[in-house]
């Protein structure tokens, strides 16, 4: 039977992209953020042997339309094409799917836990899904890990609520959990820590709030379940409410699961948290 | 149920991508979306008139884009993404364009930043 | 305040709009289904004083693609274009939306209600809405009533259970009821009844079926809840799945609502049903 | 919660349009999208093969459109709405698109209706 373990939560800032493709990574900016990845990178391979990585992130206006704008997406296909965010496409190989396992996952979440997801054949994926992709897998020539896409509206409000995107969480475990195939499955929340990128208020950090979240989202997620997209906002900048997504790996694990790694890092505009957990064996 | 809503209240500098801004900015929106193809950034350099006029953009969004305007733009309901991909056509790159939003020079700006060379 | 005035439940075959389109609504096939319509239509107009309909439907692969194929979707524009279907646009004056209660109706059902709808900006809508709106609603140049139409996946499977389309209707009629300003409010079902289109079992119809339906979309509807897809696919046909939309119009009126018509005509392939209901004075 | 599905059972038939169904018929499936545009729709007639290859039909795909074989087009996951848009392209109508399928002419099958003339 399949099982979940391993959560990750960690930021998807898009410069760590360019970072990678252009071989800085030991520079003495970005060398402390990627270094925190290495011990991560052996666990996830060695450790807990994930073959399937479930990514709850967010496009941002590149594959998604506001045209239609679905609150929550699963991806069903065999294979996700890097996308272009405007800036040319990113020297990766394209991503692959688990169409049974996506196809289980769907009909779950609208069965049995009244999920009302978007269904999507085709999604091409971006830097939400791609650095967090870079920083926890390695590709060489192609990725070690299949990937079901979970796309989240974060960025046109009305936007699901906290609890709601852990509640996604715990429905995923249950999806997982009645997967009749051997497979090892890490969930991982992507997005945030602090930051604000429009507006006069541009730049803006609480580092003391991205301290809190990983304390809380280790120990105490209901907690963070009750915070108003209005206060995470407010206290950690507009943008930052893409960690809601933190949220659903938490309800992905069971309440008293152990935190494994965890580092924090805050050069530019944004907050780069970094969590993971596991079940207690 | 949490409370989502603070009616009348708002965050200082801050303008919520709610529907009714998705709505107010669905030109400049759609414009920015046609730009994940090299194509359409091709037109664009070519001829951004005629690929603005081909989303209905209005004078005064044509105006904001064309004199790099990033905060307006923003206020016109532009989503952050978007302007950002926009500025991108004019070589901006996202902390020039935040120090813009903020009123101040690049440099300065990258003094109030922990690690400046994390750029 | 606003509030729910009226329940329609109405089949919505393409096949109307052609009839429309060419003036044969008197000719001997077709007079039967016409003349059932007209007293709703004086019902909805001078009774029941119709200000705005949210028309329950699906698109028939038409604006919505399968490459991301929504459960729920719910449309927010002041104008709706009507679609191409493949044979040309049909000769109607677009729909009329209401922007301010679409952004109502989303709010309520993202942030109170934990449905994950996808919002839409843009929908050009085709026979599933407009043949029902023909029927239903007069258009002298313009029409007379503001629409918000709400798509639901009844094609690609798994699509919601018929449990999750009631729901759907409760809280819609709570979203209704919050908001304040003074706005009569239709919520019409539409799609079905009996009818398969493919396979060897093509031209499917189960009047007995639909009879029952009939009855118990009024007195019982919660027994049509129970209802797997399969056994309403085995029974009624594959297409009359549709049906599932019924309940979210009856979900939307209190339990003891009242019938007011009801009609019932299966001519060539589909069973084409009406009844009207409204919640005591 | 009403278990939906019946592992192993299936109704005689019928071809549900399951996920599989539809990644099965992907191409099918865009290819009638398209011709929700009249400009597309033009295309076919004109040159249906460049049209097809555009959305990477297979051999046994384009066979199937060209020979007009509706049923098997819906078991090769063409869901039957866009299977009646393509059609719709050869002047092959709802119901001689039925009788086809149910492999009886259309004039028996109309014999099987109530009101033969509400067609
Ligand atoms: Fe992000
Ligand atoms: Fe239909």
């Amino acid at each position: 039977m399949a099982k979940i373990v391993a959560g990750i939560g960690t930021s998807h800032v898009p410069s760590i992209g360019a970072v990678i493709d252009n071989g800085k990574q030991n520079t003495p900016e970005w060398k402390p953020l990627f270094d925190a990845y290495e011990p991560v990178k052996t666990w996830l391979s060695d450790d807990a042997k994930v073959d399937v990585v479930i990514v709850i992130y967010n496009d941002h206006a590149c594959d998604f339309s506001f045209s239609k704008y679905p609150t929550f997406a699963v991806g069903t296909a065999s294979e996700y094409e890097i996308a272009d965010e405007g800036f040319g496409v990113r020297p990766l190989p394209s991503i692959k799917g688990d169409p049974a396992l996506s196809a289980h996952i769907c009909r779950h979440l609208v069965y049995e836990e009244e999920f009302d997801i978007t269904i999507c054949r085709d999604i091409k994926v971006e830097h939400g899904l791609l650095v967090p992709m870079d920083l926890c897998f390695p590709h060489q020539g192609d990725w070690s890990v299949k990937v079901i896409p979970v796309q989240v509206n974060v960025l046109q409000h009305p936007i699901p609520t906290a609890l709601r995107c852990y509640k996604l969480g715990k429905a995923l475990r249950r999806a997982v959990e009645s997967y009749d195939q051997d497979v090892n499955v890490a969930v991982m929340g992507t997005g945030g820590m602090s930051h604000q990128l429009h507006g006069e208020r541009f730049g803006h950090l609480n580092t003391e709030f991205d301290s809190w979240f990983l304390d809380n989202i280790e120990t105490d997620p209901e907690a963070i379940c009750d915070i108003t997209h209005f206060d995470l906002m407010e206290q950690a900048g507009a943008e930052a409410v893409e960690l809601i997504m933190w949220l659903t790996m938490r309800g992905a694990l069971t309440p008293n699961a152990q935190r494994i790694h965890r580092n924090y890092y805050a050069p530019m505009t944004t907050g780069m948290g970094l969590i993971t957990m596991q079940d207690p064996a | 149920m949490v409370d989502q809503r603070k009616p009348g209240k708002s965050i200082r500098d801050t303008y919520v991508f709610e529907l009714e801004m998705s709505e107010r900015g669905r030109r400049i929106n759609n414009l920015a979306e046609c730009l994940n193809l090299q194509e359409n950034r091709d037109k664009f350099q070519v001829d951004s008139d005629t690929l603005m006029g081909q989303f209905q953009l209005t004078e005064a969004e044509r105006k904001l884009i064309n004199e790099n305007d990033w905060l307006n733009l923003v206020k016109a309901g532009g989503n952050i993404y978007n302007v950002i991909r926009i500025a991108a056509l004019f070589d901006v790159g996202l902390y020039p364009l935040g120090a813009q939003q903020l009123g101040i020079s690049y440099e300065e700006f990258l003094k109030t930043r922990n690690e400046k060379g994390a750029t």
